[in-house]
Protein backbone atom coordinates (compact mmCIF):
# COMPACT_ATOMS: atom_id res chain seq x y z
CA UNK A 1 0.00 0.00 0.00
CA UNK A 2 1.02 3.85 -0.78
CA UNK A 3 -0.54 6.81 0.84
CA UNK A 4 0.38 10.37 -0.22
CA UNK A 5 -1.56 13.75 1.15
CA UNK A 6 -1.70 16.94 -1.42
CA UNK A 7 -3.65 20.19 -1.00
CA UNK A 8 -6.61 20.75 -3.51
CA UNK A 9 -8.85 23.29 -3.37
CA UNK A 10 -9.99 23.67 0.16
CA UNK A 11 -8.99 20.39 1.00
CA UNK A 12 -6.12 17.83 2.27
CA UNK A 13 -6.61 14.63 -0.17
CA UNK A 14 -5.45 11.62 0.85
CA UNK A 15 -4.38 9.37 -1.67
CA UNK A 16 -4.20 5.51 -1.50
CA UNK A 17 -3.14 2.94 -3.05
CA UNK A 18 -3.02 -1.16 -2.44
CA UNK A 19 -5.20 -2.93 -0.24
CA UNK A 20 -6.44 -1.81 3.07
CA UNK A 21 -5.80 -4.38 5.57
CA UNK A 22 -4.37 -5.39 8.95
CA UNK A 23 -1.49 -4.96 7.61
CA UNK A 24 -1.00 -1.83 6.64
CA UNK A 25 -4.00 0.06 7.71
CA UNK A 26 -2.45 1.51 10.98
CA UNK A 27 -0.66 3.68 8.69
CA UNK A 28 -3.56 5.18 6.95
CA UNK A 29 -4.66 5.71 10.49
CA UNK A 30 -1.98 7.50 11.04
CA UNK A 31 -2.01 9.56 8.69
CA UNK A 32 -5.79 10.69 8.79
CA UNK A 33 -5.54 11.27 12.69
CA UNK A 34 -2.43 14.01 11.96
CA UNK A 35 -3.90 15.59 9.75
CA UNK A 36 -7.35 16.04 11.99
CA UNK A 37 -5.69 16.30 15.35
CA UNK A 38 -2.26 17.83 14.65
CA UNK A 39 -2.75 19.84 11.49
CA UNK A 40 -6.56 20.98 11.91
CA UNK A 41 -7.73 19.74 8.74
CA UNK A 42 -10.83 21.58 7.81
CA UNK A 43 -11.76 19.21 5.23
CA UNK A 44 -10.57 15.93 4.58
CA UNK A 45 -10.74 14.01 1.64
CA UNK A 46 -9.89 10.43 1.23
CA UNK A 47 -9.26 9.03 -2.34
CA UNK A 48 -10.27 5.53 -2.63
CA UNK A 49 -10.17 4.95 -6.50
CA UNK A 50 -6.85 2.67 -5.99
CA UNK A 51 -7.58 0.35 -3.36
CA UNK A 52 -8.94 -2.89 -4.29
CA UNK A 53 -9.85 -4.52 -1.04
CA UNK A 54 -10.28 -3.06 2.19
CA UNK A 55 -10.94 -5.22 5.07
CA UNK A 56 -12.71 -5.00 8.37
CA UNK A 57 -9.39 -3.33 10.47
CA UNK A 58 -9.25 -0.63 6.89
CA UNK A 59 -13.20 0.36 7.53
CA UNK A 60 -12.07 0.72 11.72
CA UNK A 61 -9.66 3.10 10.57
CA UNK A 62 -12.03 5.27 8.22
CA UNK A 63 -14.67 5.29 11.15
CA UNK A 64 -12.06 6.38 13.96
CA UNK A 65 -11.33 9.27 11.11
CA UNK A 66 -14.96 9.97 10.94
CA UNK A 67 -15.19 10.14 14.65
CA UNK A 68 -12.44 12.38 15.30
CA UNK A 69 -13.32 14.46 12.69
CA UNK A 70 -16.98 14.97 14.06
CA UNK A 71 -15.38 16.21 17.77
CA UNK A 72 -13.05 18.38 16.07
CA UNK A 73 -15.62 20.06 13.73
CA UNK A 74 -13.85 18.93 10.57
CA UNK A 75 -15.50 17.12 7.44
CA UNK A 76 -14.11 13.38 6.29
CA UNK A 77 -15.21 12.36 2.99
CA UNK A 78 -14.73 9.35 0.91
CA UNK A 79 -14.44 9.34 -3.06
CA UNK A 80 -13.77 7.04 -5.73
CA UNK A 81 -15.14 3.68 -3.97
CA UNK A 82 -14.23 0.16 -6.37
CA UNK A 83 -17.35 -2.24 -6.28
CA UNK A 84 -15.34 -4.29 -3.69
CA UNK A 85 -14.48 -1.39 -0.97
CA UNK A 86 -18.27 -0.41 -1.63
CA UNK A 87 -19.65 -4.25 -0.96
CA UNK A 88 -17.41 -3.90 2.26
CA UNK A 89 -18.99 -1.16 3.54
CA UNK A 90 -22.59 -2.35 2.91
CA UNK A 91 -22.26 -5.45 4.13
CA UNK A 92 -20.47 -3.18 7.87
CA UNK A 93 -23.72 -1.40 7.37
CA UNK A 94 -21.43 1.58 7.40
CA UNK A 95 -21.47 2.94 4.19
CA UNK A 96 -24.24 5.90 5.15
CA UNK A 97 -22.60 7.37 8.05
CA UNK A 98 -19.62 8.73 5.61
CA UNK A 99 -20.06 11.14 3.09
CA UNK A 100 -19.18 9.30 -0.15
CA UNK A 101 -18.67 10.67 -3.32
CA UNK A 102 -18.09 9.59 -7.11
CA UNK A 103 -15.24 11.74 -8.07
CA UNK A 104 -12.70 13.75 -6.06
CA UNK A 105 -14.53 16.74 -7.93
CA UNK A 106 -17.68 16.31 -6.34
CA UNK A 107 -16.28 15.97 -3.43
CA UNK A 108 -14.54 19.23 -3.16
CA UNK A 109 -17.72 20.48 -4.52
CA UNK A 110 -19.70 19.52 -1.50
CA UNK A 111 -21.14 21.93 0.87
CA UNK B 1 -14.35 -32.67 4.32
CA UNK B 2 -11.82 -33.60 1.74
CA UNK B 3 -9.19 -31.16 2.34
CA UNK B 4 -7.57 -30.62 -0.95
CA UNK B 5 -5.27 -27.86 0.43
CA UNK B 6 -3.30 -26.97 3.09
CA UNK B 7 -1.39 -23.51 4.04
CA UNK B 8 0.74 -23.44 7.07
CA UNK B 9 1.47 -19.53 7.58
CA UNK B 10 3.02 -17.83 10.83
CA UNK B 11 0.33 -15.34 12.52
CA UNK B 12 2.62 -11.86 10.75
CA UNK B 13 -0.45 -9.87 9.15
CA UNK B 14 2.38 -9.39 6.40
CA UNK B 15 1.19 -12.70 4.46
CA UNK B 16 -2.40 -12.27 4.45
CA UNK B 17 -2.43 -11.19 1.25
CA UNK B 18 -0.52 -13.94 -0.27
CA UNK B 19 -3.36 -16.33 1.16
CA UNK B 20 -5.98 -14.13 0.28
CA UNK B 21 -4.56 -15.14 -3.25
CA UNK B 22 -5.12 -18.73 -2.59
CA UNK B 23 -8.82 -18.41 -1.07
CA UNK B 24 -10.11 -16.43 -4.19
CA UNK B 25 -8.49 -18.82 -6.57
CA UNK B 26 -9.35 -22.04 -5.17
CA UNK B 27 -13.24 -20.64 -4.25
CA UNK B 28 -12.94 -19.66 -8.24
CA UNK B 29 -11.66 -22.73 -9.25
CA UNK B 30 -14.24 -24.88 -7.71
CA UNK B 31 -17.05 -23.13 -9.51
CA UNK B 32 -18.22 -19.75 -7.75
CA UNK B 33 -18.79 -16.53 -9.17
CA UNK B 34 -16.28 -13.51 -8.92
CA UNK B 35 -18.25 -11.57 -6.48
CA UNK B 36 -18.88 -14.73 -4.16
CA UNK B 37 -15.10 -15.51 -4.64
CA UNK B 38 -13.86 -11.63 -2.97
CA UNK B 39 -16.53 -12.58 0.31
CA UNK B 40 -15.06 -15.65 0.94
CA UNK B 41 -11.90 -14.44 0.53
CA UNK B 42 -12.85 -11.48 3.02
CA UNK B 43 -14.39 -13.72 5.77
CA UNK B 44 -11.51 -15.81 5.75
CA UNK B 45 -9.70 -12.44 6.17
CA UNK B 46 -11.50 -11.72 8.95
CA UNK B 47 -10.93 -14.95 10.44
CA UNK B 48 -7.49 -15.10 10.14
CA UNK B 49 -6.94 -11.54 11.63
CA UNK B 50 -9.06 -12.11 14.57
CA UNK B 51 -6.47 -15.33 15.24
CA UNK B 52 -3.86 -12.91 14.78
CA UNK B 53 -5.04 -9.92 17.09
CA UNK B 54 -7.42 -11.81 19.82
CA UNK B 55 -6.12 -15.63 19.73
CA UNK B 56 -2.56 -14.89 19.28
CA UNK B 57 -2.67 -11.09 21.14
CA UNK B 58 -0.43 -9.88 18.21
CA UNK B 59 2.52 -12.11 18.33
CA UNK B 60 3.72 -12.79 14.91
CA UNK B 61 5.58 -15.90 14.90
CA UNK B 62 2.81 -18.46 15.74
CA UNK B 63 1.27 -21.35 13.17
CA UNK B 64 -1.94 -20.74 11.60
CA UNK B 65 -3.44 -23.53 9.65
CA UNK B 66 -5.71 -23.20 6.51
CA UNK B 67 -7.14 -26.39 5.43
CA UNK B 68 -9.67 -25.70 2.38
CA UNK B 69 -11.85 -28.21 0.39
CA UNK B 70 -15.31 -29.06 -0.73
CA UNK B 71 -17.93 -30.62 1.36
CA UNK B 72 -21.69 -31.02 1.11
CA UNK B 73 -21.87 -28.97 -2.27
CA UNK B 74 -20.17 -26.08 -1.05
CA UNK B 75 -16.56 -24.52 0.19
CA UNK B 76 -15.22 -25.77 3.83
CA UNK B 77 -12.16 -23.69 5.18
CA UNK B 78 -10.98 -24.46 8.54
CA UNK B 79 -8.61 -22.41 10.54
CA UNK B 80 -6.60 -23.78 13.42
CA UNK B 81 -4.84 -21.93 15.90
CA UNK B 82 -2.95 -22.90 19.49
CA UNK B 83 -2.99 -19.59 20.65
CA UNK B 84 -5.68 -18.30 23.45
CA UNK B 85 -9.45 -19.60 23.01
CA UNK B 86 -12.46 -18.30 23.87
CA UNK B 87 -16.21 -19.53 24.88
CA UNK B 88 -17.87 -19.72 21.32
CA UNK B 89 -20.53 -17.28 22.48
CA UNK B 90 -17.88 -14.69 23.09
CA UNK B 91 -16.97 -14.57 19.53
CA UNK B 92 -19.53 -11.91 18.80
CA UNK B 93 -19.17 -8.32 17.69
CA UNK B 94 -20.82 -5.57 18.49
CA UNK B 95 -24.11 -4.38 17.15
CA UNK B 96 -24.04 -2.76 13.74
CA UNK B 97 -26.26 0.49 14.48
CA UNK B 98 -23.26 1.32 16.81
CA UNK B 99 -21.28 3.41 15.21
CA UNK B 100 -17.65 2.64 16.29
CA UNK B 101 -14.51 1.49 14.98
CA UNK B 102 -14.05 -1.97 15.22
CA UNK B 103 -16.52 -5.36 16.14
CA UNK B 104 -17.32 -5.75 12.49
CA UNK B 105 -15.38 -8.65 11.87
CA UNK B 106 -17.58 -11.73 13.20
CA UNK B 107 -20.40 -10.11 11.66
CA UNK B 108 -19.17 -9.98 8.20
CA UNK B 109 -18.06 -13.75 8.37
CA UNK B 110 -21.62 -14.72 9.77
CA UNK B 111 -23.47 -12.95 7.21
CA UNK B 112 -21.57 -14.41 4.22
CA UNK B 113 -20.49 -17.85 5.13
CA UNK B 114 -23.86 -20.22 5.59
CA UNK B 115 -21.99 -21.91 8.12
CA UNK B 116 -19.74 -21.06 10.94
CA UNK B 117 -18.53 -23.03 13.86
CA UNK B 118 -15.83 -22.24 16.38
CA UNK B 119 -14.62 -25.03 18.87
CA UNK B 120 -12.15 -24.21 21.39
CA UNK B 121 -10.45 -27.69 22.23
CA UNK B 122 -7.74 -28.33 24.84
CA UNK B 123 -4.75 -28.28 22.50
CA UNK B 124 -5.90 -25.77 19.58
CA UNK B 125 -8.93 -23.75 18.36
CA UNK B 126 -10.98 -24.48 14.94
CA UNK B 127 -13.22 -22.42 13.23
CA UNK B 128 -15.18 -24.11 10.39
CA UNK B 129 -16.79 -22.13 7.87
CA UNK B 130 -18.97 -23.48 5.15
CA UNK B 131 -20.75 -21.54 1.86
CA UNK B 132 -22.75 -23.01 -0.58
CA UNK B 133 -22.03 -22.69 -4.21
CA UNK B 134 -24.35 -21.38 -6.06
CA UNK B 135 -26.85 -23.34 -7.74
CA UNK B 136 -26.36 -25.00 -11.56
CA UNK B 137 -27.99 -22.18 -13.87
CA UNK B 138 -27.33 -18.95 -11.31
CA UNK C 1 15.68 -21.67 5.51
CA UNK C 2 13.18 -19.80 7.41
CA UNK C 3 10.37 -21.27 5.90
CA UNK C 4 7.86 -19.84 6.31
CA UNK C 5 5.05 -20.80 4.12
CA UNK C 6 4.16 -24.14 3.83
CA UNK C 7 1.75 -26.28 1.47
CA UNK C 8 0.56 -29.38 1.22
CA UNK C 9 -1.64 -30.47 -2.73
CA UNK C 10 -2.43 -33.26 -4.30
CA UNK C 11 -0.53 -34.05 -7.73
CA UNK C 12 -3.79 -32.95 -9.47
CA UNK C 13 -2.45 -30.52 -12.30
CA UNK C 14 -6.14 -28.75 -11.59
CA UNK C 15 -4.36 -26.90 -8.59
CA UNK C 16 -1.64 -25.34 -10.15
CA UNK C 17 -2.81 -21.76 -10.82
CA UNK C 18 -3.67 -22.11 -6.95
CA UNK C 19 0.02 -22.47 -6.45
CA UNK C 20 1.39 -20.33 -9.07
CA UNK C 21 -0.76 -17.15 -7.58
CA UNK C 22 1.11 -17.67 -3.63
CA UNK C 23 4.28 -18.58 -5.37
CA UNK C 24 4.08 -15.29 -7.57
CA UNK C 25 2.35 -13.51 -4.56
CA UNK C 26 5.55 -14.40 -2.20
CA UNK C 27 8.34 -13.98 -3.95
CA UNK C 28 6.35 -9.98 -4.60
CA UNK C 29 6.40 -9.84 -1.06
CA UNK C 30 9.81 -10.19 -0.45
CA UNK C 31 11.08 -8.07 -2.92
CA UNK C 32 11.39 -9.42 -6.13
CA UNK C 33 10.21 -7.18 -9.25
CA UNK C 34 7.11 -8.01 -11.85
CA UNK C 35 9.59 -9.85 -14.00
CA UNK C 36 11.57 -11.97 -11.65
CA UNK C 37 8.04 -12.96 -9.76
CA UNK C 38 7.00 -14.57 -13.32
CA UNK C 39 10.50 -16.58 -14.13
CA UNK C 40 10.40 -17.78 -10.21
CA UNK C 41 6.62 -18.97 -10.98
CA UNK C 42 7.76 -21.01 -13.69
CA UNK C 43 10.71 -22.35 -12.79
CA UNK C 44 8.33 -23.72 -9.48
CA UNK C 45 5.17 -24.48 -11.98
CA UNK C 46 7.45 -26.53 -13.80
CA UNK C 47 8.76 -28.68 -10.72
CA UNK C 48 5.98 -29.21 -9.84
CA UNK C 49 4.24 -30.69 -13.39
CA UNK C 50 7.69 -32.74 -13.35
CA UNK C 51 6.73 -34.39 -10.05
CA UNK C 52 3.24 -34.91 -11.11
CA UNK C 53 3.97 -36.59 -14.78
CA UNK C 54 7.67 -38.15 -13.65
CA UNK C 55 7.63 -39.14 -9.91
CA UNK C 56 3.80 -39.75 -9.31
CA UNK C 57 3.39 -41.07 -12.89
CA UNK C 58 0.43 -39.09 -13.61
CA UNK C 59 -1.20 -39.87 -10.46
CA UNK C 60 -3.22 -37.23 -9.17
CA UNK C 61 -4.01 -37.84 -5.26
CA UNK C 62 -0.59 -38.36 -4.25
CA UNK C 63 0.63 -35.48 -1.90
CA UNK C 64 3.31 -32.66 -2.72
CA UNK C 65 4.74 -30.11 -0.32
CA UNK C 66 6.00 -26.65 -1.02
CA UNK C 67 7.72 -24.56 1.34
CA UNK C 68 8.96 -20.87 0.77
CA UNK C 69 10.89 -18.74 3.03
CA UNK C 70 13.93 -16.50 2.46
CA UNK C 71 17.14 -17.45 2.69
CA UNK C 72 20.82 -16.06 2.07
CA UNK C 73 19.56 -12.71 0.19
CA UNK C 74 17.22 -14.98 -1.69
CA UNK C 75 14.12 -16.94 -1.91
CA UNK C 76 14.30 -20.63 -1.55
CA UNK C 77 11.34 -22.97 -2.50
CA UNK C 78 11.85 -26.65 -1.25
CA UNK C 79 9.87 -29.35 -2.71
CA UNK C 80 8.60 -32.15 -1.51
CA UNK C 81 7.21 -35.57 -2.76
CA UNK C 82 6.94 -39.28 -2.03
CA UNK C 83 6.91 -40.75 -5.53
CA UNK C 84 9.77 -42.19 -7.73
CA UNK C 85 12.96 -40.80 -7.16
CA UNK C 86 15.75 -40.69 -10.14
CA UNK C 87 20.13 -40.37 -9.59
CA UNK C 88 20.33 -36.66 -9.96
CA UNK C 89 22.22 -36.88 -13.29
CA UNK C 90 18.98 -38.20 -14.78
CA UNK C 91 16.70 -35.20 -14.18
CA UNK C 92 18.42 -33.77 -17.15
CA UNK C 93 16.46 -32.20 -20.34
CA UNK C 94 17.17 -32.90 -24.22
CA UNK C 95 19.61 -30.49 -25.98
CA UNK C 96 18.19 -27.20 -26.41
CA UNK C 97 19.08 -27.19 -30.18
CA UNK C 98 16.94 -30.32 -30.93
CA UNK C 99 13.44 -28.96 -32.15
CA UNK C 100 10.93 -30.91 -30.19
CA UNK C 101 8.37 -31.10 -28.11
CA UNK C 102 9.40 -32.19 -24.47
CA UNK C 103 12.29 -31.97 -22.58
CA UNK C 104 12.02 -27.80 -21.47
CA UNK C 105 11.14 -27.97 -18.40
CA UNK C 106 14.46 -29.18 -16.26
CA UNK C 107 16.41 -26.19 -18.65
CA UNK C 108 14.11 -23.72 -17.61
CA UNK C 109 14.37 -24.31 -13.59
CA UNK C 110 18.24 -24.27 -14.37
CA UNK C 111 18.09 -20.77 -16.48
CA UNK C 112 15.60 -19.13 -13.68
CA UNK C 113 16.85 -19.95 -10.58
CA UNK C 114 20.58 -19.77 -9.18
CA UNK C 115 20.74 -22.80 -7.23
CA UNK C 116 18.98 -26.28 -7.75
CA UNK C 117 19.65 -29.63 -6.06
CA UNK C 118 17.45 -32.50 -6.18
CA UNK C 119 18.12 -35.48 -3.80
CA UNK C 120 16.05 -38.21 -3.56
CA UNK C 121 15.99 -40.09 0.10
CA UNK C 122 14.95 -43.34 0.95
CA UNK C 123 11.28 -41.75 2.28
CA UNK C 124 10.93 -38.69 -0.26
CA UNK C 125 12.34 -36.69 -2.63
CA UNK C 126 13.50 -33.28 -2.10
CA UNK C 127 14.08 -30.54 -4.67
CA UNK C 128 15.64 -27.02 -3.55
CA UNK C 129 15.84 -24.05 -5.93
CA UNK C 130 17.07 -20.59 -4.39
CA UNK C 131 17.04 -17.37 -6.47
CA UNK C 132 19.40 -14.56 -5.19
CA UNK C 133 16.94 -10.73 -4.59
CA UNK C 134 18.21 -8.00 -7.12
CA UNK C 135 20.60 -5.98 -5.61
CA UNK C 136 19.13 -3.05 -3.69
CA UNK C 137 18.61 -0.12 -5.85
CA UNK C 138 18.60 -2.23 -8.80
CA UNK D 1 -9.22 -21.92 -20.30
CA UNK D 2 -11.27 -21.40 -23.47
CA UNK D 3 -10.48 -22.36 -26.90
CA UNK D 4 -12.51 -21.78 -30.16
CA UNK D 5 -12.03 -22.13 -33.47
CA UNK D 6 -13.12 -19.78 -36.61
CA UNK D 7 -12.58 -19.26 -40.27
CA UNK D 8 -10.68 -16.01 -41.03
CA UNK D 9 -10.05 -15.89 -44.84
CA UNK D 10 -7.34 -18.21 -46.02
CA UNK D 11 -6.91 -19.39 -42.61
CA UNK D 12 -8.53 -21.06 -39.37
CA UNK D 13 -7.81 -19.16 -36.31
CA UNK D 14 -7.69 -21.11 -33.11
CA UNK D 15 -8.61 -18.92 -30.35
CA UNK D 16 -7.20 -19.36 -26.87
CA UNK D 17 -8.28 -17.43 -23.36
CA UNK D 18 -6.59 -18.03 -20.23
CA UNK D 19 -3.19 -19.85 -19.22
CA UNK D 20 -2.23 -22.56 -20.91
CA UNK D 21 -0.56 -24.97 -18.83
CA UNK D 22 -0.19 -29.15 -17.84
CA UNK D 23 -4.25 -28.97 -16.63
CA UNK D 24 -5.23 -28.13 -20.06
CA UNK D 25 -2.44 -28.08 -22.71
CA UNK D 26 -3.88 -31.23 -23.72
CA UNK D 27 -6.96 -29.76 -24.69
CA UNK D 28 -5.28 -27.39 -26.90
CA UNK D 29 -3.11 -30.18 -28.55
CA UNK D 30 -6.06 -32.05 -29.23
CA UNK D 31 -7.94 -28.88 -31.03
CA UNK D 32 -4.78 -28.36 -33.32
CA UNK D 33 -3.85 -31.68 -34.37
CA UNK D 34 -7.63 -32.39 -35.29
CA UNK D 35 -7.74 -29.07 -37.38
CA UNK D 36 -3.78 -30.34 -39.01
CA UNK D 37 -4.76 -34.25 -39.89
CA UNK D 38 -8.38 -34.19 -39.66
CA UNK D 39 -9.30 -31.56 -41.73
CA UNK D 40 -6.66 -30.97 -43.10
CA UNK D 41 -6.38 -26.93 -42.48
CA UNK D 42 -3.78 -25.72 -44.84
CA UNK D 43 -3.17 -22.37 -42.62
CA UNK D 44 -3.37 -22.70 -39.00
CA UNK D 45 -3.42 -19.68 -36.98
CA UNK D 46 -3.12 -19.62 -33.06
CA UNK D 47 -4.27 -16.70 -31.29
CA UNK D 48 -2.43 -15.90 -28.13
CA UNK D 49 -3.66 -12.25 -27.16
CA UNK D 50 -5.94 -13.68 -24.64
CA UNK D 51 -3.33 -16.36 -22.94
CA UNK D 52 -1.38 -14.42 -19.97
CA UNK D 53 0.99 -18.10 -18.81
CA UNK D 54 2.25 -20.53 -20.39
CA UNK D 55 4.22 -23.22 -19.44
CA UNK D 56 6.11 -25.70 -21.11
CA UNK D 57 3.24 -27.78 -21.78
CA UNK D 58 1.73 -25.57 -23.50
CA UNK D 59 5.24 -25.34 -25.49
CA UNK D 60 5.08 -29.14 -26.01
CA UNK D 61 1.71 -28.89 -27.84
CA UNK D 62 2.98 -25.64 -30.14
CA UNK D 63 6.27 -27.38 -31.08
CA UNK D 64 4.09 -30.95 -31.79
CA UNK D 65 1.38 -28.58 -33.84
CA UNK D 66 4.36 -27.19 -35.49
CA UNK D 67 6.03 -30.78 -36.23
CA UNK D 68 2.67 -31.95 -37.81
CA UNK D 69 2.30 -28.67 -39.97
CA UNK D 70 5.57 -29.69 -42.19
CA UNK D 71 4.52 -33.78 -42.15
CA UNK D 72 0.95 -32.19 -43.97
CA UNK D 73 2.48 -29.47 -45.72
CA UNK D 74 0.78 -26.94 -43.73
CA UNK D 75 1.39 -23.37 -42.50
CA UNK D 76 1.56 -23.14 -38.25
CA UNK D 77 1.70 -19.44 -37.25
CA UNK D 78 1.32 -17.64 -33.91
CA UNK D 79 0.37 -14.00 -33.12
CA UNK D 80 -0.43 -11.73 -29.94
CA UNK D 81 2.15 -13.26 -27.94
CA UNK D 82 2.15 -11.34 -23.97
CA UNK D 83 5.44 -10.49 -22.60
CA UNK D 84 5.57 -13.35 -20.61
CA UNK D 85 4.66 -15.74 -23.41
CA UNK D 86 7.16 -14.57 -25.29
CA UNK D 87 9.94 -14.80 -22.46
CA UNK D 88 8.88 -18.47 -22.13
CA UNK D 89 9.55 -18.94 -26.00
CA UNK D 90 13.02 -17.62 -25.89
CA UNK D 91 13.69 -19.20 -22.65
CA UNK D 92 12.89 -22.19 -24.69
CA UNK D 93 15.03 -21.13 -27.11
CA UNK D 94 12.18 -22.04 -29.34
CA UNK D 95 10.71 -18.50 -30.47
CA UNK D 96 12.82 -18.60 -33.62
CA UNK D 97 11.62 -21.98 -34.61
CA UNK D 98 7.83 -20.48 -35.14
CA UNK D 99 6.07 -17.73 -37.29
CA UNK D 100 5.77 -15.17 -35.07
CA UNK D 101 3.50 -12.45 -35.90
CA UNK D 102 2.08 -9.02 -33.89
CA UNK D 103 -1.49 -9.27 -35.33
CA UNK D 104 -4.27 -11.17 -37.03
CA UNK D 105 -3.84 -9.14 -40.03
CA UNK D 106 0.05 -9.49 -40.35
CA UNK D 107 -0.57 -13.77 -40.15
CA UNK D 108 -3.45 -13.41 -42.44
CA UNK D 109 -1.24 -11.33 -44.76
CA UNK D 110 2.08 -13.51 -44.81
CA UNK D 111 2.89 -15.23 -47.80
N1 LIG E 1 -10.26 -16.08 16.84
C1 LIG E 1 -10.65 -15.49 17.98
N2 LIG E 1 -10.12 -15.89 19.16
C2 LIG E 1 -10.51 -15.29 20.30
N3 LIG E 1 -11.42 -14.32 20.38
C3 LIG E 1 -11.98 -13.87 19.25
C4 LIG E 1 -11.64 -14.43 18.00
N4 LIG E 1 -12.38 -13.80 17.06
C5 LIG E 1 -13.14 -12.90 17.68
N5 LIG E 1 -12.94 -12.94 19.02
C6 LIG E 1 -13.64 -12.10 20.04
O1 LIG E 1 -14.84 -11.59 19.43
C7 LIG E 1 -14.85 -10.14 19.46
C8 LIG E 1 -15.51 -9.58 18.18
O2 LIG E 1 -14.67 -9.80 17.05
P1 LIG E 1 -14.88 -8.94 15.75
O3 LIG E 1 -16.34 -8.89 15.43
O4 LIG E 1 -14.02 -9.50 14.69
O5 LIG E 1 -14.43 -7.47 16.10
P2 LIG E 1 -13.06 -6.92 16.67
O6 LIG E 1 -12.06 -7.96 16.34
O7 LIG E 1 -12.87 -5.64 15.94
O8 LIG E 1 -13.26 -6.75 18.13
C9 LIG E 1 -13.39 -9.76 19.59
O9 LIG E 1 -13.24 -8.49 20.19
C10 LIG E 1 -12.83 -10.88 20.47
O10 LIG E 1 -13.09 -10.66 21.82
N1 LIG F 1 10.70 -34.66 -10.32
C1 LIG F 1 11.21 -35.61 -11.14
N2 LIG F 1 11.21 -36.90 -10.74
C2 LIG F 1 11.72 -37.86 -11.54
N3 LIG F 1 12.24 -37.62 -12.76
C3 LIG F 1 12.27 -36.36 -13.23
C4 LIG F 1 11.74 -35.29 -12.43
N4 LIG F 1 11.90 -34.16 -13.14
C5 LIG F 1 12.48 -34.48 -14.32
N5 LIG F 1 12.71 -35.81 -14.38
C6 LIG F 1 13.37 -36.53 -15.49
O1 LIG F 1 14.09 -35.56 -16.27
C7 LIG F 1 13.62 -35.55 -17.62
C8 LIG F 1 13.64 -34.15 -18.21
O2 LIG F 1 12.64 -33.36 -17.62
P1 LIG F 1 12.13 -32.05 -18.35
O3 LIG F 1 13.32 -31.27 -18.81
O4 LIG F 1 11.22 -31.33 -17.42
O5 LIG F 1 11.36 -32.51 -19.66
P2 LIG F 1 10.10 -33.48 -19.81
O6 LIG F 1 9.44 -33.51 -18.49
O7 LIG F 1 9.29 -32.82 -20.89
O8 LIG F 1 10.70 -34.80 -20.23
C9 LIG F 1 12.25 -36.17 -17.58
O9 LIG F 1 11.88 -36.76 -18.79
C10 LIG F 1 12.39 -37.17 -16.44
O10 LIG F 1 12.95 -38.37 -16.89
Amino acid sequence: MQIATRQAANATVVDVKGDIDLYNSPEIRKVILEELKEKHTARLVVNLTNVRYIDSSGVASLVEGLKVSKTMGSRFMLFGLSPAAREVLELSRLIRVFEVFASEAEALQAV
Amino acid sequence: MNSVLKLTMPSDPRYLSVVRSVIERYASLIGFGEEDCRWITLAVHEALTNIMRHAYHGKEDQPIEISMGEAQGGIEVVLLDHGQGVRPEQLAGRPLDDVRPGGLGTHMIREIMDKVHYAPYADRNELRMWKAKPAAGD
